[in-house]
This record gives C-alpha cells, structure tokens and sequence, in this order.
C-alpha cells in the first residue's frame, strides 16, 4: 500500500550538485548550446554523423563528471521499446527503398533494404545521444537556472514584442506548483480512499466508468488548480505586477567568454556533424 | 469508560524515503492506547508526526517497525481487511471540503456507502444518519449544489460523507483548522455529541489547545516522532516544564494561573476553565494573599 | 478573446501546466483502459481546458509545456525525438479553443465535449503524423494506433473535460436536480 | 501598563498627521451572478489609518472585513465613495502602482502567494515589478529576509518550508517593496500556535519600525494587541477604539457573536465580584499584575 506515499519523491529538474566546467557554464550559453545539439542529433541520418553525436555525448558526459550510470539508467527501461519499434522498423518500412537503396532481403510482404537497416540503426543511436545529452543538462543545471538562462536567452525576443518575462513567469509558476500539487494529490488520495475509493473498477471495456473512476481526484485537483490561481493573481496584483511593463532582473548573466567558446564550439560541431557530405 | 483497548500502537517506527538523501524518519518509536468509546487528542508542533501516526490507523500507511492493532485486526497481518478497516475507521483529513467532488450534498456524501456495494436502501438511511449527526437536515439540504455551500457547511458535509460509512472509530486532523470561530466551536458541538451519545471513539489532532481542553478526554504528547507525555488536560497544564519544552503553548487560562503561580500565590492549575480562574482570582483577593512558598520553589 | 497576455491568463498557463507535468511524471495521467499501449493518457487534458476557458494562447502555451515535459522524461524512443514530443502538442489547445467557440453557441455542453474530443485527437493525430514522416511508423501502422489508442483517449479526454470545465463554468448544473439517493 | 513604541497610539500626534489610508463614506457591493439580489458588502465606512499606526479590523464571518481591507490597496474600488491612499485615490488607475507600493498585502494561504522557486526569487518577484536596480536588489533582499526571520532560507526552495514559514516568506516578498502599510488579510488563520507566535513577533517588529500594519482577524489575543480595534458587522463601524474599551463591551461583541480574549472575561467576572479589581484588562500579564497591584496595596 506504499502507493500512497509518493508526493516527497517527486522531483523536476534531476540536479545533481558536484562540480565540473558544464556545471560552472552559464546556463542561457549551455541551454541554447544543448538545445542546437539535440535539434541536430534529430536531423542526422548519417551513420558517421550519429557516430560523432554519440562520441560528443559520451565526451560530455565525462566533462561533466556525472557519474555514467545517470545517463544509462534512461536507456534501460526503453530497450523493450527500442526492439519493437526496430522489429516494426524492419517489417514494414522496405517500401521506402530509394534509388541509391540496396535491397537486403525481399521475401514476399518481407523487403528488408539498407535504407530501412539504417532507419533503425540511426533512429537508435539517435535516441541514445539524445537521452546522454539531454541527461547532461538536466543533471547539471538546476531548474531554477534553467528557468533564468532561457529567460536570458529570450530576451532577444523582446524586439519582435515577444512577451519574454511573462512566458518565463508561466514556466516559472507551472514548475514552482508541481510540488504542491502532488502533495495536495497524494492528500485527496489518501482522503478518498479512506471513503472507500478504489481506482480503476469495473471490467476492462468500460472506459465511462473506469474514467469515472477518476473523478474524485481530479475535479477537486482542478477546483483547486483554479482557486489557487485566483490567489495568485491576487497575490502577483498586490505586488505591483502588471503584464508587459518593463522590470528589472535580479538574475543577471555572468557569461564570459568561456561560455561563448562553448557556445561555438558545440554550434560548430552540430553544424560539421549534420551537414559535411559523409560517405555512406 | 469502557476499558478495551480499540487502538494498540506499540514502539511503531515509520521512515519516508528510505535508502535516498531525502530520507526522513518520521516516527521514532510511539506506544499509545485509545479505549473504546474514548476521546483522545493528539498534539505536537510541526513535523512531530502526529499525521503519519493516525494515517496508521486505518491503513493508509502500514507499519514499517512496530505493531498496529485496530479493533482485533494487526495491521502487519497482510491478510488484513483493507476495505473493512477503512469502513470502521473514518479519517477526516485536514481542510476535507477539498476532497468534494460530486455537485450534489446528498450524492457527495453516497459515495463512500456506494463504493461499499451497500443496496440504495441502506445506503439513504445511512446519509441521512450521517446528515443529522453532522448537523445538517438531510430534506433541506440533500439535493443542495455543493458549490454553492458555506465553509462551515462544506466541512459538514465532508464530515458526514466519512460518518456515512458508520465508522467505530472517527479520526480527525486538526478539524477546526481555517473555520471562523463560531463554526469552529459548533463543529466541536457536534463531535462531542458523537462521543458522549453515540458512543463514537475519536481521535484528533490539534493545535489548538482551549479545544483539546474542551473535547479531550486524555491527551498525547508527540516530538520527533515519539510520545513523550499523556494524561488528562489538566494534568498535562499542570506540566508547565513540559509544556514550554516542547512548544507546545499555553492555553490563555492556564497562563495566568502560572503567572500568579510565579508571583508566589497558591493557586490550583488543574482547574483552568475561565470560571474557575475568575473565582480563584477572588479568593485571593478575598482571602489576603495566602502566598504558599513552599509551593513555589 | 480579449487582449494578449493578462495576469489572470498568464496564471492559469502556469497552474494547469504545472498539473500537466504533474500527470506526466507520476501515473496518475494514465487511465487503465483497452488500447494497444495499456491505458489512455490524459496529460493533454490541461491543455484541452487552457483552451476552452482562457483562449488559444494558454491553450498553447500548456501544449508547449506538456510538450517540453514529455520529451524530457520520455523513456520511449518515439518521444524523445523533440520534433514528435514538442511540435504536435502546440495544437491541442489551439483546437479545443477553435472547436468550443465554434459551437458555443449552439450548445456550451456540447461544445465543451467536442473540444475534449477534438483536442485530444489533435494529439494523436498529429503525433502520429510526425512519426511517419518521421520514419518510426508506416502510415498503416499510425493508422491503427489511432483509431485504436486515439478514439479510447479522445472518448475518456471528453468525459473528463466535460467533468471538470462544466461545473467551472457553470453549466449542466441544473441537468440534475436531485441526489442518486432522492 | 503596555509601553506602545508606535507615535500613533499618542492622540495628539494623530491630529496633526496626514492619514495614510482614508476611506470616505466607503460602500461597496459585489456583483451578483445573473441579476441576484445584492446584499451591500460595506456600508458607508469612514475611517482613517495614520502612519505606524496598529490596526486590527474584527467581525464576524460575512461582516465584510475581508472586503474592507481589499479596498486599502486599490483591488476593490467603492461602489461609493473613496479611498485615499497617500492621497491619491484608488479609483485613479494609473496610480494603482505607487498604491500598491505603500499598502502591501498578505492572504491567507502563504501557499498561493509564492510565485517563484526559490526563496530569494520570490522576494526579489516584487522589486523587479517596480524596477529596483539589480544591484540594489541583493541588499533589500537580505534586510527583507532578516526581518522575517527567514536569512538561513534564501536558497531553498518553498516547498520545503513550513506553513508558518511560508507566510513570512510571503511577508518578506511584501516588505522587501517597503510599503509603509502592511495589511494582513487573515494571515495567521492557517498556522498553528507556534507559526502563529513567530509570526505575530514578526510582525511587532515591523511596527516597532515604523510601519503601519492593518489585520484581519479571528484571533482575539491577535487583535488584543493592537492600537485599535475596529468591530465590524454587517458592512458597518459598530465600534472601535483601544483594545481594552472595545473588549469590555462583551455583552455587545457577544450579541455580534464576537469572542474577547479571555483574559478580558476573566477580568470581567472578577471585576462583578470584587469592583477594585479593573475590568478593562486584555490579556495574562495584566490580569497578574493587576492581582498583584491589589494585593501589594493590601500588605501596605
């Protein structure tokens, strides 16, 4: 019955406070940095180019100083998923053979061409690189930096009248209330199933009543969702808020040019690893 | 009082988040009885664990170290009744009108008695006993929206939606907490009509010390996780070193007693109550001073 | 819908993105019912409800933050691709809202129902979109997870929309008069 | 008796200063859903609230004190009526900001008042609003935090942070801005004895300092230790002044369905019996000392 008692255990950011260069990088250059990375990891479909992903990640995770297991422990529960997906890869995406294609095996319904061989390969790798690199930064900036260097890092923004502060003061409100919400969850929980609630009755077709199963944890969850909005408005009005006025920032950036060679060092990889002609 | 022990909790040990750095040990080994047809307080400052222990008693949280036996049933036992403990033993939880979700009173309070399976039959009679014992007239009130209720009245209807249940036992954590004082006194009303007429056996956590003095039979003191004191109201206020070491405060009444108590007057603590204080006061001044020194060291 | 980005709008993006990321990181944003994947989601839901009571921009906004949660947490290779867990997202609460004004003012209930219907199908759809062209499924494939995973989702994403919103914005209120037990 | 630092307890001086707050013939009605009836929520209030001044606002459930004090800051404007604050009205929209610096405002849940993730952030939520300069920040930061007793927090985030802790962080958040008016609306409702000692202490501290405090409360200990007592009911003034005339007139106030301390009931009973004894008392230390006073004066 410990299933009740899972609020404490929720976590959003997974910091991990030691001390290396990517902890000590300022976090707009290493957010903007990690962002480019991982739309070019999406990008690649080369063999050599996701070879160069991969050595990159590993790399900076040994930059990092965080212990490798981190980054493996995101890999292990998908591997299941990773046969599948590949098998359905496999079975099913000959059709797709281009004119450069060779083709493997063509047996029937079965076309297994080296387009399709480097789908699956590349669409691996590619989940990997991204679950190292995306580990790295979430290990090792704390939320609240991430919050303040993407803030910093919008701030361009502001001349197309993109409304900076306010978009980071949602992302600010959205991840400050996760906690509190998840106490109050395990409360109503805790509340209902002591009137004798039991979640997920009925037989398996009966979706209406199965959702309805929900209803006493998530109509109050939401009631409450709401009235601690109305607070908060009230709360941010009293305190002189008023949305799109100018303020001032107490986080101010501290990149130096440190940060920057970071910045274009990773930018210049993403870019050679995604575009240079590899053969192959 | 009827003296079978309904709740035994013995050397019980409870540890959130074992084997993490969060790790929080949150009961350190508590040992208390309540007796059928009791009525118990349980107080401590913040973090005491005074929540974590009643959330033992109907098996929201199972014993991790230590024994939890409830009206026959040890909670270690995993054959144990879970659906029948938690009918027997009702917990109102702090703030519980956030827990209504139906848009009618009468449905909110059927749903417990429906989640039981109980005939529709059974089920009506038993929100509308539960209705009336928590103060509300079940024709006037039964097809009410549920949003459109006071803050009062939404805590009676949280109330009985638990009471629906006919639990033995009724557990509360801090039920006056946020309610103006008038309702909050009427709420104190009607739970110790419960205990007095109904027999009920309840349990609650306070803060608030006049109502603990008002409603408690016996009380029990909880820091860090342990139980460090237990007697009845007034012979826990007599304990003034008890009282100021763990935080726990005094009840305005009592204060006063100390303070002439501190001047060198002879005065009775154990007898609290505004009444009493006054007429205290006027033997005193009555009286002369009868200053008692050996009383006062 | 009024103008831009008030305190009022910019607070509910926050609290209904927070329960967004909530419902992804526990199991609580999951329904046990028969889909090929085991359950439904409903993590889309606050986004659903963003739209429908504060316009299309919280709508998006929440899409964005369900998205940007997903992608982080994702341990299915499929959602880790950030073009599959962000992109698609972004449209759930713009639909819901576009789906409710539009039928408004026929009838508010069904116009709330049918933005939980078409919001939630927003996010099969064009999830499942993105992964073909993506290379992860063919198209037959994406074919039957949505009429098997997304028709479930999108019924269970209506009954809890309607649950939620109606009674906020109360309606339906007097469709019932009296208690089960009356 | 009590020595009150505040110069506003002193009557004279209050003549000769500007209010902070006035409300002039103050009502105010909510705005029922689909043309309802409307019970008024205020009713012609009058009332002045001089600088450094203590206030507590009492009144039963319904009695609009809740309201009352939405109208120091400008989120509710009068039906009729005005609210001058600093001499500016609330009605004037442009200045609601300037409003709002002098008279800042604290609820009841501290939990819906945090806006950011960690402590510093939410203190500094307010002084980037009205545009402090970043490097004043860190200096107002500190003295905010210090005053709430809170320095050792600055870092952590507020869901580790206790119910009582949390309120003055929301306190902190406030003062930070350096109103000269701080309003607590039901503050320490949700805190237990210990949260609500510390921050009552808080609080004492800020009026020692200078700063004008109006609260809202259940509590009547709370409200015994202010410079004046205002009794609300039914959108009116029924009674105000010094906290020991307002809780002598415990018939009224019970009529009201209003408690006093009880202290001042025990006062009350022993007066009937023994009449040297003061009636006027509010709270343990007094009703002590003035048994020791009569009986001092007996032994000469």
């Amino acid at each position: 019955m410990t299933r009740f008692e899972w609020s404490r255990k929720i976590t959003i950011g997974h910091y991990i406070p030691i001390d290396s260069i990517i902890h000590r990088l300022d976090s707009s250059c290493k957010l903007l940095g990690f962002t480019v990375l991982i739309v070019a990891i999406a990008f690649c479909n080369s063999y050599f180019g996701n070879v160069l992903f991969f050595t990159f990640a590993l790399f900076l995770f040994v930059l990092s100083r965080l212990p490798i297991r981190y980054g493996l422990s995101g890999i292990k529960p998908a591997i299941p998923f990773m046969v599948i997906l590949a098998v359905l890869q496999l079975l099913f995406y000959g059709g797709g053979v281009t004119a450069s294609g060779t083709v493997y095996i063509h047996y029937s319904f079965l076309l297994i061409t080296s387009d399709s061989v480097r789908l699956v390969v590349v669409s691996a790798m590619r989940f990997v690189e991204i679950i190292l690199v995306s580990s790295v930064l979430t290990l090792s900036t704390p939320e609240t930096e991430l919050m303040h260097g993407m803030e910093r890092l919008l701030k361009p923004l502001k001349y197309i009248r993109f409304p900076v502060h306010q978009f980071s003061l949602i992302i600010m409100i959205a991840v400050r209330f996760v906690p509190t919400f998840a106490m109050e969850m395990e409360k109503l929980m805790k509340a209902q199933a002591s009137r004798g609630a039991a979640f997920g009755t009925g037989r398996w077709w009966q979706i209406i009543r199965r959702t309805k199963d929900m209803f006493p944890l998530m109509i109050p969850l939401f009631r409450s969702a709401m009235a601690r909005a109305d607070d908060l408005v009230l709360a941010m009005e009293c305190r002189c808020f008023v949305p799109g006025q100018s303020r001032t920032t107490y986080r101010r950036g501290k990149a130096r040019s440190r940060d920057f060679s970071f910045l274009l060092i990773i930018i210049g990889f993403s870019l050679f690893a995604l575009f240079y002609p590899f053969p192959g | 009082m009827a003296a079978e022990p309904i709740i035994d909790v013995q050397h019980l040990e409870h540890t959130y988040m074992k084997g993490t750095p969060f790790v929080h040990q949150a009961l350190t080994g508590v040992s208390i009885t309540v007796y059928s047809g009791e009525c118990v307080a349980i107080i401590g400052h913040t973090g005491s664990g005074k929540s974590t222990l009643v959330q033992h008693f109907n098996g929201l949280i199972l014993p991790q170290k230590g024994k939890v036996i409830v009206d026959g049933a040890d909670l270690s036992d995993k054959k144990t009744d879970m659906k029948g403990l938690r009918q027997k033993v009702g917990l109102v939880f702090q703030d519980p009108e956030s827990q209504i979700f139906e848009s009618l009173v009468g449905d909110e309070i059927a749903y417990g008695p429906f989640k039981m399976g109980w005939p529709i039959k059974d089920v009506r009679d038993a929100v509308k006993g539960a209705m009336e014992m928590a103060g509300l007239p079940f024709d006037a009130m039964k097809d009410r929206p549920t949003a459109a209720l006071s803050g009062g009245q939404k805590r009676k209807v949280a109330l009985a939606g638990v009471l629906a249940l006919k639990p033995k036992i009724l557990v509360l954590d801090e039920p006056t907490a946020g309610l103006d004082p008038r309702s909050g006194m009427e709420l104190l009303g009607r739970l110790k009509t419960l205990n007095e007429q109904e027999h009920l056996t309840i349990v609650f956590i306070s803060h608030h010390l006049e109502e603990v003095a008002y409603l408690a039979d016996r009380i029990y003191v909880l820091d860090h996780g342990k139980n460090i004191g237990e007697g009845s109201p007034a012979t826990l206020f007599s304990n003034k070193k008890m009282l100021e070491k763990y935080r726990i405060g005094t009840p305005e009444t009592v204060d006063i007693l100390y303070r002439l108590q501190d001047a060198g007057f002879s005065v009775n603590v154990a007898h609290y109550g505004i009444a009493e204080v006054a007429s205290q006061i006027c033997s005193i001044l009555e009286h002369g001073p009868r200053r008692d020194r050996y009383d006062t060291v | 819908m009024g103008k831009g980005l008030t305190t009022r709008r910019m607070v509910v993006a926050g609290v209904l993105g927070a329960i967004s990321i909530l419902l992804g990181i526990t199991r609580l944003g999951y329904i046990p019912v028969p889909t090929p994947a085991g359950n439904a989601t409903i993590m889309h839901v606050p986004a659903v409800i963003g739209g429908i009571i504060e316009g299309p921009v919280v709508g998006l906004i929440i899409g964005l933050i369900f998205g940007v949660s997903s992608f982080l947490n994702a341990s299915i290779p499929l959602f880790k691709d950030p073009l599959v867990s962000i992109v698609p997202r972004l449209f759930i609460g713009v639909v819901a809202f576009l789906v409710y004004i539009g039928l408004k003012r026929f009838n508010k209930y069904v116009a709330i129902g049918a933005a939980g219907f078409f919001g939630s199908l927003t996010n099969t759809v064009f999830v499942l979109a993105v992964a073909v062209a993506r290379g992860y499924f063919t198209l037959p494939v994406a074919l039957g997870v949505a009429i098997a995973n997304g028709l479930p989702e999108a019924i269970v994403s209506v009954i809890v929309t309607l649950a939620v919103v109606a009674p906020w914005k109360k309606i339906g209120a007097s469709r019932k008069k009296k208690s089960k037990i009356s | 008796m009590r020595a009150k630092s505040s110069l506003a307890s002193m009557g004279v001086d209050r003549m000769e200063r500007q209010p902070l707050i006035r409300a002039e013939d103050v009502s105010f009605q909510y705005k029922g859903d689909l043309g309802e009836k409307v019970i008024p929520a205020l009713n012609q209030i009058r009332l002045d609230i001089y600088p450094g001044e203590y206030v507590a606002i009492i009144g039963r459930n319904g009695s609009g004190k809740s309201t009352l004090s939405k109208h120091f800051n400008g989120i509710l404007q009068p039906s009729r009526g005005d609210v001058w604050v600093d001499g500016w009205n609330t009605k004037e929209k442009s200045r609601l900001q300037e409003i709002r610096k002098k008279v800042g405002m604290v609820f009841q849940n501290p939990d819906n008042q945090i806006i950011a993730t960690t402590v510093e952030d939410d203190v500094a939520f307010g002084l980037e609003n009205i545009q402090v300069p970043p490097e004043e920040m860190d200096e107002r930061i500190d003295a905010a935090l210090r005053l709430a007793g809170l320095s050792s927090m600055r870092r952590r985030a507020p869901y580790h942070l206790s119910e009582g802790q949390k309120q003055r962080l929301a306190i902190a958040g406030v003062i930070a801005m350096r109103p000269a008016c701080l309003v607590l609306d039901e503050a320490t409702s949700r805190l237990d004895t210990y949260g609500r000692r510390e921050l009552l202490r808080v609080i004492r501290r800020l009026n020692e300092g200078g700063m004008a405090i109006v609260t809202v409360t259940h509590h009547m200990s709370e409200a015994a230790e202010a410079d004046r007592v205002i009794v609300l009911d039914e959108g009116s003034i029924v009674l105000q002044g010094p906290p020991r005339e307002v809780f002598q007139k415990q018939a009224f106030l019970q009529e009201r369905q209003l408690d006093v301390p009880a202290a001042s009931r025990i006062a009350g009973m022993v007066h009937e019996r023994c009449p040297s004894f003061r009636p006027d008392l509010i709270d343990s230390d007094e009703v002590a000392g003035e048994v020791r006073r009569l009986i001092g004066e007996g032994e000469k």
